[in-house]
């Protein structure tokens, strides 16, 4: 039911292009996207505050490409919150309310259940610029979900808060979301998309590289950047050149078993399935480098080493082995990946 | 801050404090070759608090209502662009700079029996020349460009984001204007106003033209000097002055107070 | 180099109804005397007194469109003595968009101006000697023309259109806000505008009447708020001094020298409608400058 | 953004008219009133260059070196607080109100042989009275309120926050004043200086008790008006007012630019 | 040699009280918190740009408490980025330079340099407003780094940016840390502050609760606080009854393998050893509790199910098990936790 159409915007170094996409009624849909992609230029121009230089915005089938801001019904959730700095917390959440001209016990009421809802109760009577990153957050949240629009765009509306609140709000979105409210988020958490999102789409470059479920695009990505969205570190271009042998990136060959024996696209492969030792290691793995440790980082479930072998490769191991092969940067060691590891995705 | 007394901060002190003499020191001699008794006695004529009064009024009065259609104005000016922009905005200086009689010979042209609005007021029996109606067209007009300027910069200081904000929230551009624009560049708008109300009371060339009678303080004092000279001019401008300090501070401090609510 | 002062700058302070004889008589006497600068200031002729007097400004030669002005303003205190060296008279003036204009003459104007749809101005009494002039004319016309109560109807009429300068008249007159002004004939020819010449008898002008003159008086505010003077009518005179610590007192004498001459400046003067009264009378005479004895008689 | 005709805006465009009309109507009745012919001449007038030059000069020179004091002091009032600060606001408006002929007889006192400054003037061989310098003062003390006002409201509007982050960054007081502060209120600031420069080029009643000679365009006016009338004076004031005009929309396009860059 | 002691500070509804600690030169010190805990108070106290009520700030030995911003050497990157709206980017990241004097030729390398290092070459002459927030975060970290000051303050300086770049600037900030600059960071992202600290402080209601290396602290959380911003969701207060026994949050009673008799402290355990099915399992499980669901999250590693059993826990389940069992939102279901699995920590 929203629906973008061939949306430009043409600024002097960077450009829209033919942007389209439709999100469904109830959907809940997510934009993934790097810094500087247009990701919030594109919910602007739903909203209303910025005119494309060409295309159309549909909301249930009505064209809104030209309707005045106010009338258009779409809440944003600005992503430098834009909360008014002279009015106080209550205000500015109570502000969507006295512009609908509701009585003034239902805009008390609601004001302090959104209020409430957000956990910033404790700050109604303060002024904006005595409170803290996530405090505006939540405000700037609390102002427009208060206003219940039938369209939701939400510009990063999670970046300032921390895990805790983030979980309440992630609760809070999809029940809204359930209760029938369209939304759109923009986003570059893709923890967050696979949290929340029913449909994901990524955007790179200006235009929309992939679309589907949040299942559809992190099990077949069909990138480098969407593969490095959803954390597969190891993702190259790649040709096969025969039953076994796969060239990498134009530079390396590794073994394969993907049964083809032809074709181009991309290879990939888990972090935790690339094997590192310090000397080479006579197993049933089939490929087997040699490369030296660029850097190493820390990570929640063991620690992340990154290997030059020619091309870059990311390792998964545990502290243990850290320790016992004493590694560290600039270490020289070997790698091995089982060609059953390596996953083959036809380009096109 | 710790950074009170940098070597910055007391150069800037010390200029201020050149420009403080350079406003007080004429004030204070004025002020100290009158006596207290003058005063009193200035204070009690009945004359003066007349036209003091009236200064007040007319004034006050002009700068409101030609606030309602100057601030609507400075916010076309901050937030539209077009043709002869420029051109506007240098006519908006204008009134500052014409010689003040020729201000006032300008105005009765516009005002008088002849004019298209005179005849107008005349037919509701309504004679601007030589009326508190006329002196404030006055003062207005030679006024009028310091609320302009200083509206004009306070909405152009206002985020156009935030008003966007706002229209997003469902509100209308009417109470876009009046929640979100207005109170954001009230302060500007404040000391425009002021600036408006203050150089209107001190408007001497442009209304003598326009009205002699009733006498504005301006008048009374130019009058009292040529009829008696300066000792019996100065009272009236001490009094004067007083008055309007007193007048100042009071709204400051209550624009003051309306923003820290 | 007219910025710093320098002892060639002589400064006059005249009234604003001399300007444009004086400009003249500066231009042809900077001939004469190429090495003076002179500086016209003008002013109502009582605030040039103040100028003196209250805020001290340097002043060489100041000359007044009343005499009594340097009389009761400046002597003894700032200055000595006084000559009269001009006359001028009141007349009634008007341009040729003003109502009634084509009918106006010396044996209605009187009844014109009390018309509903007529507005004159005239000038503040206490303030302009030509304000109070033309009370006094309204009071002599009274009599001539036998119209009792005329004054007071004249007075409580139009009072809105009181001006402090005649100038501010002549701006009302011009900008079409009003349709006659009482005003000084020298005035009125000087700026080109049409007036009534009217009868010697109440135009202030003739020192033969001077008797009828002071048959009205006027009262206006005197030295104090509160204070009154009482004016009686009589010609009008106007007079010129040389200030007691006028910077360039050389310059000054030779100036009004120049002024006085039959054939130089008082020339000039009558072409402007003024009325040359040199050799004078005066009851100053022993202070005079032994230079400007010939303008005067004992 | 299509909202350019909502109901609010025509409103504002019809008070907004009106606001021009009544700035307008008055100055093109004078214009109106003047023939080609008469301003051909009155430019010609070696007299009125001389004065308009004059004029020009002395209230730009007067605001540039007046601003070098007041501007400092502007960004006192708005970052510090200190006791009677509200006197202080209140005594930096009353130069406007001051009815000008006081302002002059003020200034007169404050300038005079007898005075101090007057003295120390004298020593070194100049007397301001009906000196440009006495001008320029006299036309400081009736426009600097403008520029104060105007720059203090600019201030107040720059985020402290940004200060400080340039602090932080390692730059002195001093450079924080002059790449952060003032840029970021320049606007204002410069609003501030056209009004001073403008106010200070109309001042009459000031000036011609301070110095009738050398003649500003105000007392040429003034003295042509008396000797002459309106017929004489009238095309000065509309030279004059044309050449303003263009000083202005010049001086604002070179504000805008400067921003801009 | 970044000493904090006993700093207060008191507004009207927020007190940062009695704040200590110190930071070794060439620490990487991460402060965690949540929202509005005062990280941001402290990191401006610390530059200066706040004074305290009380308290001292020392700097090599050297109290600084009421030293000049300007004389400090205390970098700082703020969290709403403060980039002056006036300059390009260029000028922005050139500024400190400009006010250190040095070379216009220099100014412009290093200008360049940083510019690139942070990916913002491109947008080098452009005016902020023009920017995105990943972009604008990225000129004022360009800003603030060029300075190369003895102490860097990070506030939340990756929030805006996506994975890659943050990878990036995660490994530029090491790399900085590497050479010897202090650094102090404060986040709500406790992976941010795995990968990159070497000591951690955990700010609680204006205190910090626990300080250590990031493994002592998630190995070893003080609180449930703590556990739940390293990701341990099932944390209790708990109280033991028996060598068999122990009670959780005042209300239900766990069996448990801790070798202790009596006590009080907290139990945990791990979201992955709570085992979810339709009926009662008959197992060697100890623990078995009937409850409801209340929520489902999707996550990166299957769907984290939300249970009530009288006390909120939560388990860590695949989507497999998720079609299998059919749950929902209020299915009622069974869990089972063996006793090994609860790991009982002591209070102090
Ligand atoms: N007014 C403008 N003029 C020029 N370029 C602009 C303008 N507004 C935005 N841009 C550019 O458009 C691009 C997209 O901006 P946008 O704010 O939509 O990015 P984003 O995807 O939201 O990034 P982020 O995740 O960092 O917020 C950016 O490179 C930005 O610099
Ligand atoms: N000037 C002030 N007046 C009153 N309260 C203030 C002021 N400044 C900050 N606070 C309060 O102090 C608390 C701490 O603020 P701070 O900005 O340090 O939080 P934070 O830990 O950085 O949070 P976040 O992660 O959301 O940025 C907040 O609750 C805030 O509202
Ligand atoms: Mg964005
Ligand atoms: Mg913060």
């Amino acid at each position: 039911m929203l629906k973008i159409k061939n949306i430009s915007k043409q600024y002097k170094d960077f450009t829209l292009d033919n942007f389209s996409f439709s999100v469904n009624s109830g959907d809940y849909f997510i934009l993934l996207g790097e810094s500087g992609t247009g990701k919030s230029l594109l919910l602007e121009i739903i909203a209303g505050l910025i005119t494309p230089d060409k295309g159309e915005v549909f909301l249930n089938n009505i064209n809104i490409t030209f309707k005045k801001i106010q009338k258009r019904n779409i809440g944003l959730v600005f992503q430098d919150y834009a909360v008014f700095p002279h009015l106080t917390v209550k205000n500015n959440i109570a502000y969507a309310l006295k512009a609908k001209k509701l009585k003034k016990k239902t805009i008390n009421k609601k004001t302090i259940e959104w209020a409430e809802k957000m956990n910033i109760s404790h700050l109604l009577e303060r002024q904006p610029k005595t409170l803290s990153g996530g405090e505006l957050q939540r405000v700037a949240l609390a102002r427009t979900l208060a206003l219940e629009p039938v369209c939701l765009l939400l510009d990063e509306p999670l970046s300032s808060l921390d895990i805790h609140l983030r979980k309440e709000l992630r609760y809070l979105l999809r029940k809204i979301n359930n209760e029938g409210i369209t939304i759109v988020h923009v986003t570059h958490d893709f923890e967050e998309a696979i949290a929340l999102a029913n449909k994901i789409g990524i955007i790179h470059n200006g235009k929309i590289v992939q679309e589907g479920t949040p299942k559809e695009v992190f099990h077949n990505p069909k990138s480098k950047f969407v593969a490095n969205l959803s954390g597969i570190k190891n993702f190259y271009n790649a040709k096969i050149k025969s039953d076994e042998i796969v060239m990498l990136e134009n530079s390396i060959e590794f073994k394969h078993f993907s049964g083809r024996t032809h074709g181009s696209g991309f290879v990939m492969f888990h972090s935790k399935d690339v094997v590192v030792s310090k000397n080479q290691i006579d197993s049933s793995m089939s490929n087997n480098f040699q490369g030296v440790i660029v850097d190493m980082i820390p990570t929640k479930h063991g620690v992340e080493v990154i290997i030059d072998i020619g091309i870059i490769i990311s390792a998964l191991i545990t502290q243990n082995s850290v320790d016992k092969f004493n590694l560290s940067k600039d270490s020289s060691v070997w790698v091995g990946i089982k060609a059953l590891a390596i996953k083959f995705v036809e380009n096109k | 801050m710790k950074n009170n007394y940098s070597a910055l901060n007391l150069i800037f002190i010390f200029l201020g404090s050149i420009v403080l003499l350079f406003i007080v020191a004429p004030l204070l001699g004025m002020l100290l070759n009158t006596s207290p008794a003058e005063l009193i006695e200035t204070t009690k004529d009945e004359e003066v608090q007349k036209s003091i009064c009236l200064t007040l009024t007319t004034s006050f009065l002009s700068t409101i209502v030609f606030a309602i259609a100057a601030i609507p104005m400075a916010y076309l000016l901050a937030r539209k662009d077009f043709p002869m922009k420029q051109l506007v905005l240098g006519i908006i200086d204008l009134p500052i700079v014409i010689p003040h009689s020729a201000a006032g010979i300008a105005i009765l042209g516009f005002i008088s029996r002849d004019s298209v609005i005179g005849r107008i007021a005349e037919s509701v029996g309504l004679n601007f020349v030589g009326n508190p109606a006329g002196i404030a067209i006055a003062m207005a007009f030679v006024s009028i460009p310091f609320l302009l300027n200083a509206a004009r910069d306070g909405f152009m200081g206002v985020p156009e984001r935030l008003e966007k904000a706002a229209l997003n929230l469902g509100a209308s551009p009417t109470r876009v204007f009046f929640t979100i624009s207005l109170p954001l560049a009230w302060r500007n708008i404040v000391s425009g106003l002021i600036l408006m109300f203050a150089r209107g009371m001190s408007e001497f060339g442009a209304v003598v033209i326009v009205a002699y009678h009733p006498m504005i303080t301006p008048v009374l004092i130019y009058d009292r000097f040529g009829a008696f000279g300066l000792k019996y001019a100065r009272p009236i401008s001490v009094v004067f002055i007083i008055v309007c300090l007193v007048f100042f501070i009071i709204l400051r401090m209550l624009a003051k107070e309306k923003k820290t609510q | 180099n007219n910025g710093n002062r320098n002892n060639k700058e002589l400064i006059i302070f005249h009234a604003g109804s001399l300007s444009v004889p004086f400009k003249k008589i500066a231009k042809e006497f900077k001939k004469e005397h190429p090495d003076i600068y002179l500086v016209l200031e003008a002013d109502g002729s009582r605030k040039c007194a103040r100028k003196i007097t209250d805020l001290h400004r340097d002043c060489d030669v100041m000359a007044s469109a009343d005499y009594k002005v340097i009389d009761n303003l400046l002597i003894s205190e700032y200055a000595d003595w006084n000559i009269k060296f001009a006359s001028n008279e009141m007349a009634i003036v008007y341009h040729s968009k003003s109502r009634y204009s084509s009918k106006i003459d010396n044996h209605n104007w009187y009844e014109i101006l009390m018309n509903e749809d007529v507005v004159f101005g005239r000038s503040d009494p206490n303030y302009d000697p030509c304000g109070y002039r033309t009370v006094l004319v309204c009071k002599l016309a009274e009599k001539y023309y036998k119209q009792v109560g005329f004054t007071e109807n004249m007075l409580q009429k139009d009072v809105n259109y009181i001006r402090p300068k005649e100038v501010d008249l002549i701006a009302l007159l011009e900008c079409n806000a009003i349709d006659y002004i009482f005003l000084y004939r020298s005035v009125a020819e000087q700026h080109g505008l049409q007036f009534i010449v009217l009868p010697d008898s109440i135009n202030l002008n003739n020192p033969d009447f001077s008797d009828f003159y002071a048959t009205v008086t006027v009262d206006i505010t005197g030295k104090k708020p509160g204070e009154i003077i009482t004016k009686k009518g009589e010609p009008m005179i106007y007079g010129v001094t040389i200030l007691k610590n006028a910077p360039d007192n050389k310059a000054a004498m030779k100036f009004v020298e120049f002024l006085l001459s039959k054939e130089k400046g008082m020339a000039i003067m009558e072409k402007n409608g003024q009325q040359s009264l040199v050799p004078s009378p005066t009851n100053t005479y022993k202070k005079i400058p032994k230079d400007l004895k010939q303008f005067v008689i004992e």
